[in-house]
């Protein structure tokens, strides 16, 4: 089992969940975030002082998934975010060791999906 | 840069003339100087004088001097609060669009009555109440320096802005109650283009509507114009204010097109949830308080103040109905009664007892608000249907209810009811004559606004462009177009 | 769908009758219209006559003319004043409440203006002002419908509405005046039962409060009533109005039951917090501006100005003092300044000097307000501690310092301070008699909306129900009763 | 515990002198009692009398009294809209300050006028207008307690308030439109220290200021004093409310220093965003519309309604043509129009033509507005580069401004323009003399409110400290002072 | 060493914190989440137009614990947040290599609690 | 590659992300969470009631790095972050197994940085 993490553009947030949707995936927990990487930032203004604004406004997936799900669920994000253009966001796979589904107490495999 | 040296031709202009239209201005106030004696001196009892009868002219002055006093009072309170609808119409517009471009929208509605001021002054109030020919002011033309000699009235009065000699107040307050009005089609327009037009443009087209295009059919109306002779009443300006604000909407609407986002895939509609319901109500709230001085206050006096007491209580009456047969509306087709409907509902009723409320009785006026809550609510998804994106509703409440009231004056009018000789409507026996004539002052206006509107948006897209590019959309118009945003210490959805 | 049908219900009538109305509307005016001179003509000067002596008689029409005008005006702002004291209670109540409810309560206190509306004209007024008997108005029910001369008063008035003939304004201004006291009676129950209260059931008793209940007490009191006869006085509506709103809501309280999660396991009180300490603030401030009406207001004419600008300073000073006393209570008793206790205290010493702000000295205002600003505090803590759960603070501020207040007319009152003979109050020397009537009048008016309100609330829930379901408590009733948020793009934080 | 003793001083002495006060008062009421007649009786027509002619004697007092009821009318109703400021100043400076630190703003801003309305009616009114010598009234001090028979005014005027016996009102409707000005200082001084001031310190400097400081240099202008002998002129207060209000905060500010994290490391201006846009053009709003109140309700009178209305058109140009500018000074230095700036323009307008507006000419007027709209954006970024720190701009539109208005009479005014017998300004060929008496009148306001309000802050600095810690100020003011959250249902950016 | 996830319902908050107090679980860090699952979304509907919403309001928690903790901290999370529902929550157990205090520098299994 | 995820106090953002920079680790997501540690909480007040509020404001970040930069985030990150007091913060280190860049599609150490 893998945990799948995934940072995008937040606009892309509909677009990656009908992806993850197509790919079977349907289990998924998103959060805001702000996040910085190679693309540049924005300049805000207020009362004739600037400010560099280089955290910009990022969506975060975490996914659970058994083990043959994590390829189709990385080509799945990957197809919903992409643009081509910088900023288009990462993806990391950490190891999972386990899962409880609190309603039921199942454990494992069983419990991802 | 480009759009700066538009603002700045404006701006070297408003610097300029002001030293001109000072001098003017003495002129003007040198011909009514007689009549203003100071206000410290004013309340002194003159010094007792030995018993004397005193003659029906001295009776008159005293009464009549009073009576412009007590008069000034109610049309500068009245037009208070219709400046004060200048917040109504920017908490609503802002609340019923998304955070991300509420500095953008707030910017709007708050410099547009600085536009509409500057406006009017320069030249639209000569275009509307100068002296000229049925289609257009020609005297008095520019910052309101026209021979004048009010509070003087009827014969007595000899100046160039015969058309509202009926009233008699000082100059000032007539043009100030005026220019409020003006400023409150220019807000109209704002909500419909929100959420994707330019700063700038938005700030031309806004002087172009209140310098010209306003008071052009204002003065068809009000200003002794050719829809006047021909029998049309609009007490206080379902088609002079709304509907010309809504035709003006429409137009740029038209050109604009809609938000991305607002239509699925597949055609359907999707909604975009206004940010801030606290604020679109509260906006809603001053609006319809703005609106005691709007009706009301059109009657630019105070008389015996049966009319006043009258359009009171038709002007509530109607919204409060509104506000019930929209909630019920809402309440059916979409299974839960939806407050932006709501509000929405109150403003369609403001904005359709609005030409009738002197003219109608009561129980009347709440059949016009039952109608108008039901036509908006029905109109906002119309125009959803027809992807006319508007996100406040501007044009069902402003259009739509603009034209329902001026022909609800041909169905429901009863003459002379508070005194205005407009004979009676359709359904009181009046036969068909006041509706033909209602129904021509709609399409006159509403051809020429729109025709007209078409042509300026048409033009300040070529010269300025009309729509922020697609990044700036989605980023926020207060990222784009103003480099702050409204609620920084916020953490936003940030797919909003 | 059930609960739509009741609204129909409602809804034909209101379609059915307002054309009955508008005849009916029609008779009363034409009984007036001599009177109606048309606004446009209102100030011509009469045509220069040849100097012959004025009488007596013509200087009295001429003076009355003038004073019903500035009496209109004045009765017409004050009245637009109190209006706007709707937008302060719909900020204030859904500040202080959570986010998750805060479109169902702006909805609540935007339509119930509008229920208000209908209410009192279709019956309210009638029940209030008609001539009746000692506890209720008989005549020209409906429709504010009866015969009426107005603005003619004393023995020139010939009509049915005898109890508000000391005020020489026009019908519509006297209706319109008292449509907005009783609108304010029905927003005081929206708060107390807020963040778990179902719509309809809340719009039901609305109705039947502000058609059946308020007018009721009313008439005891305003209209001419036994407790008027009983030499009870209330200027303004401490027991008029605040208590009974106060009255109504704790009835519906009790039957409510406290919102989940307000007391802990252990039984102790469980802060929930308000979500919007600036928009409640900003209704606190509004409900101030508004009671500079309400209170100076309610003289209805302006006379010589004296007592309208006692009345606005006693307002004032009460006010202000409450402010003073409630900080310094909270901040001992918290530790802290508690904002949302120092804005209840604000409208506690409002309360407070309703009923007594014509009839006391300034001094004695700031006594008032003083031990209102304590009370409220106290209050507070006392209804929570009784496990009777009030969001926003209603009964501590309306029902306790309507209490209050009424009472300290019969400790604080000068006869004739601004000219009603109210004999003194017990601090000045006037013994008990003007206390006893006093609460008189507060346990003859609780008793009866308490209990009366105990019965439609208990009626509602039997036909209606009353309180949303725990799942839709937990998630917001802004889902569950209307199917979107105040503030959808913002994170909220999840657990509130 | 330390600063609830302070607290409690204060109330203590409420409670005790509101006792002495209600005599004191009955005392002033008693003497003006044979002309305040019931307010109910005050239409009644007088009973029919054979044709008699009338004599000048009744007409003028029919006349008058007519006056005194209109006059009483206008003051109250501005004196209402200068009230409401204060809610739009408590918007303004929460909005543009950080969320957390929103309950304390807000809270600062709705004691304030309490603080105020305290301060005033016990020592403050006695001091500005008893009369005294040059520099200080002297009569009349204590709780408006002083011999007076308003509204007689000229000789007929029997009184210790002289300086102000101009305005045909009572004596009531004085002390409250002159109360609601003295609030108004004391509530600039909220924003400019704002975000790092202990609660009970400002409450103790609001205090003094509305107490002491502010009637002192108020009788010097208004009061017969000094400077009123100069031939100085500030028609509603550039110099008497604003600049004052400007120096006292100038005098925190100096001995407060800069917010934590306002400037970087290299010594540039960190932005620090304000939170909440809208309800911050919310306030401007509600300024706009009070300022209404604020230089037209100055007059204190209706007279024939000319000035009235003159001013009205002024001060709405002059707010008008400073947005204008200063939206283009702000587009031009920050690329981008800034809302903040845009807000700060509007009511650096309105300050600046408050001292003029009676006595300059619309299109004057105009030029004074473009000016400071441009001077409050340049003056913003003047006090962020000499590092001192006002978070929401007070001193740049209210002391800057303040001091431009005031000396722009000298540069515009046209003698009588709407009576006032000023001279010409130095531009309508009147020469330096008005130029230097406003000056003068610049630089004795200013240094005396400057160095007493150091000394006043100094002391309370060393009583009661000024600045919060640095935790508390990281956490907020809102968790520190008054222990809870102004949006705690939102997730905030926890950084900002 | 692992690190704990958990998903619930927001309404659970305070039972669940109360629960690994109970098991002497004491530091945590908490965000609010979105998610979608098996449980059904509702229906939003403004100005005549609908959006079915299947993202719902969820609460984060993130554990950091000694191997030994591992399983109370994962029954307190599923005592305090179970209720029997649909949407009740997952659990998710990712290894934890590292752990450092930043005040006093220590890592490791002192640095957890 | 690791996942480095941090929990410091918000004040120290910053500071953090100044220090992380001059360690040349550019590339991070941030979020607002809550947490309760060894930090005592505060009491709130509201209308005479009062509560004890433990799960105080603080910043997490969440850094994927390749395996020779994780003591130099780490150390970067106390350097930032510590100001000797209680609630400073925490630093977990979690295993990475793959990164993916959604732009290009590159995968492992190539496609952190
Ligand atoms: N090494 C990293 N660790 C944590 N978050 C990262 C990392 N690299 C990128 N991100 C996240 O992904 C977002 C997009 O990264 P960016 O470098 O701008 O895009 P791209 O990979 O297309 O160049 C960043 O804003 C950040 O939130
Ligand atoms: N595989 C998963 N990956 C990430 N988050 C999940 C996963 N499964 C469930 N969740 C989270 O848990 C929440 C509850 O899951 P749900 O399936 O509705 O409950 P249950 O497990 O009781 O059927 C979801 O809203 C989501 O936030
Ligand atoms: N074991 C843990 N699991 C998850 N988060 C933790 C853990 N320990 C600490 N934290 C987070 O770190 C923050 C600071 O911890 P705290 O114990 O107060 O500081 P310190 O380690 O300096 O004593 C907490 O508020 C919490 O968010």
């Amino acid at each position: 089992m893998k945990l799948v993490i995934a940072i995008i553009q937040p606009e892309k947030l509909t677009d990656v969940k009908q992806a993850l949707s197509d790919a079977k995936v349907g289990k998924m927990t998103v959060s805001n975030v702000i996040g910085c990487g190679s693309q540049g930032g924005h300049t805000e203004s207020y009362r004739g002082a600037f400010a560099e604004v280089n955290l910009l406004d990022k969506v975060r997936f975490e996914i659970a998934v058994n083990d043959d799900f994590v390829k189709p669920a990385v080509d799945a994000i990957v197809k919903g975010a992409r643009t081509g253009k910088i900023g288009d966001g990462k993806i990391f796979v950490v190891p999972l060791e386990e899962c409880i589904r609190v309603r039921t107490g199942e454990t494992g495999e069983e419990a991802i999906g | 840069m480009k759009k700066l040296i538009g603002i700045l031709i404006i701006m070297i202009g408003l610097f300029y003339i002001p030293g001109m239209a000072a001098l003017a201005e003495e002129a003007v106030q040198g011909q009514a100087a007689p009549a203003a004696v100071g206000t410290v001196a004013s309340t002194t009892p003159a010094t007792p004088e030995p018993a004397k009868a005193v003659t029906q002219q001295a009776l008159d002055a005293v009464k009549s001097s009073l009576q412009v006093g007590i008069d000034t009072t109610w049309v500068l309170f009245t037009a208070f609060l219709v400046f004060f609808m200048n917040l109504g119409f920017g908490m609503v517009e802002s609340g019923l669009c998304r955070a991300k471009n509420t500095v953008n929208i707030l910017a709007k509605n708050f410099i547009v009555f600085a536009i509409s001021s500057a406006a009017f002054w320069m030249i639209g109030w000569g275009l509307m109440f100068g002296d000229g020919n049925p289609f257009v002011g020609l005297q008095g033309l520019f910052f309101v320096g026209g021979a004048d000699n009010s509070p003087a009235i009827g014969d007595a009065y000899k100046g160039v802005y015969t058309a509202i000699n009926w009233t008699g107040v000082p100059l000032w307050a007539k043009f100030f109650f005026q220019l409020v009005f003006a400023g409150t089609a220019a807000t109209i327009v704002s909500g419909a283009v929100a959420e994707r037009i330019k700063f700038h443009s938005f700030i031309f087209f806004s002087f172009l509507l209140v310098g010209i295009l306003y008071p052009i059919t204002g003065h068809w109306i009000w200003g002794g114009g050719f829809l006047s002779s021909l029998g049309m009443f609009d007490f206080a300006g379902s088609t002079v204010v709304h509907s010309v604000g809504g035709w003006a909407a429409l137009a740029g609407v038209l050109l604009l097109g809609a938000r991305l986002g607002k239509y699925r895939a597949d055609g359907s509609v999707n909604p975009i949830f206004g940010h801030n319901m606290s604020t679109a109500t509260l906006g809603a709230f001053v609006l319809w308080f703005g609106w005691f001085g709007f009706n009301p206050g059109s009657t630019m006096g105070v008389g015996d103040g049966s009319a006043i007491a009258h359009i009171a209580v038709t002007t509530n009456t109607a919204a409060a109905m509104a506000i019930l047969s929209s909630t019920v509306t809402s309440w059916l087709i979409q299974k839960k009664p939806d407050l932006s409907m709501i509000l929405n509902g109150a403003l369609a009723g403001l904005v359709a007892i609005t030409a009738p409320c002197a003219f109608v009785s009561v129980g009347s006026s709440a059949m016009i608000g039952l109608i108008a809550g039901v036509f908006v609510v029905f109109a906002v998804m119309m125009f959803d249907k027809l992807k006319i994106d508007d996100p406040v509703g501007a044009l069902s409440v402003h259009l739509v209810n603009g034209i329902w009231g001026t022909l609800a004056v041909g169905l429901f009018a009863v003459d002379k009811i508070t005194g205005t000789a407009t004979g009676n409507g359709l359904f009181f026996g009046g036969g068909l004559k006041l509706l033909v004539a209602q129904a021509a002052g709609v399409a006159a206006v509403g051809a020429f606004t729109f025709i007209a509107s078409l042509v300026f948006w048409y033009l300040i897209k070529q010269v300025a462009g009309l729509r922020v590019s697609r990044e700036e959309e989605i980023a926020g118009l207060d990222l784009g177009e103003h480099g702050s945003k409204a609620y920084p210490d916020f953490q936003g959805f940030l797919t909003k």
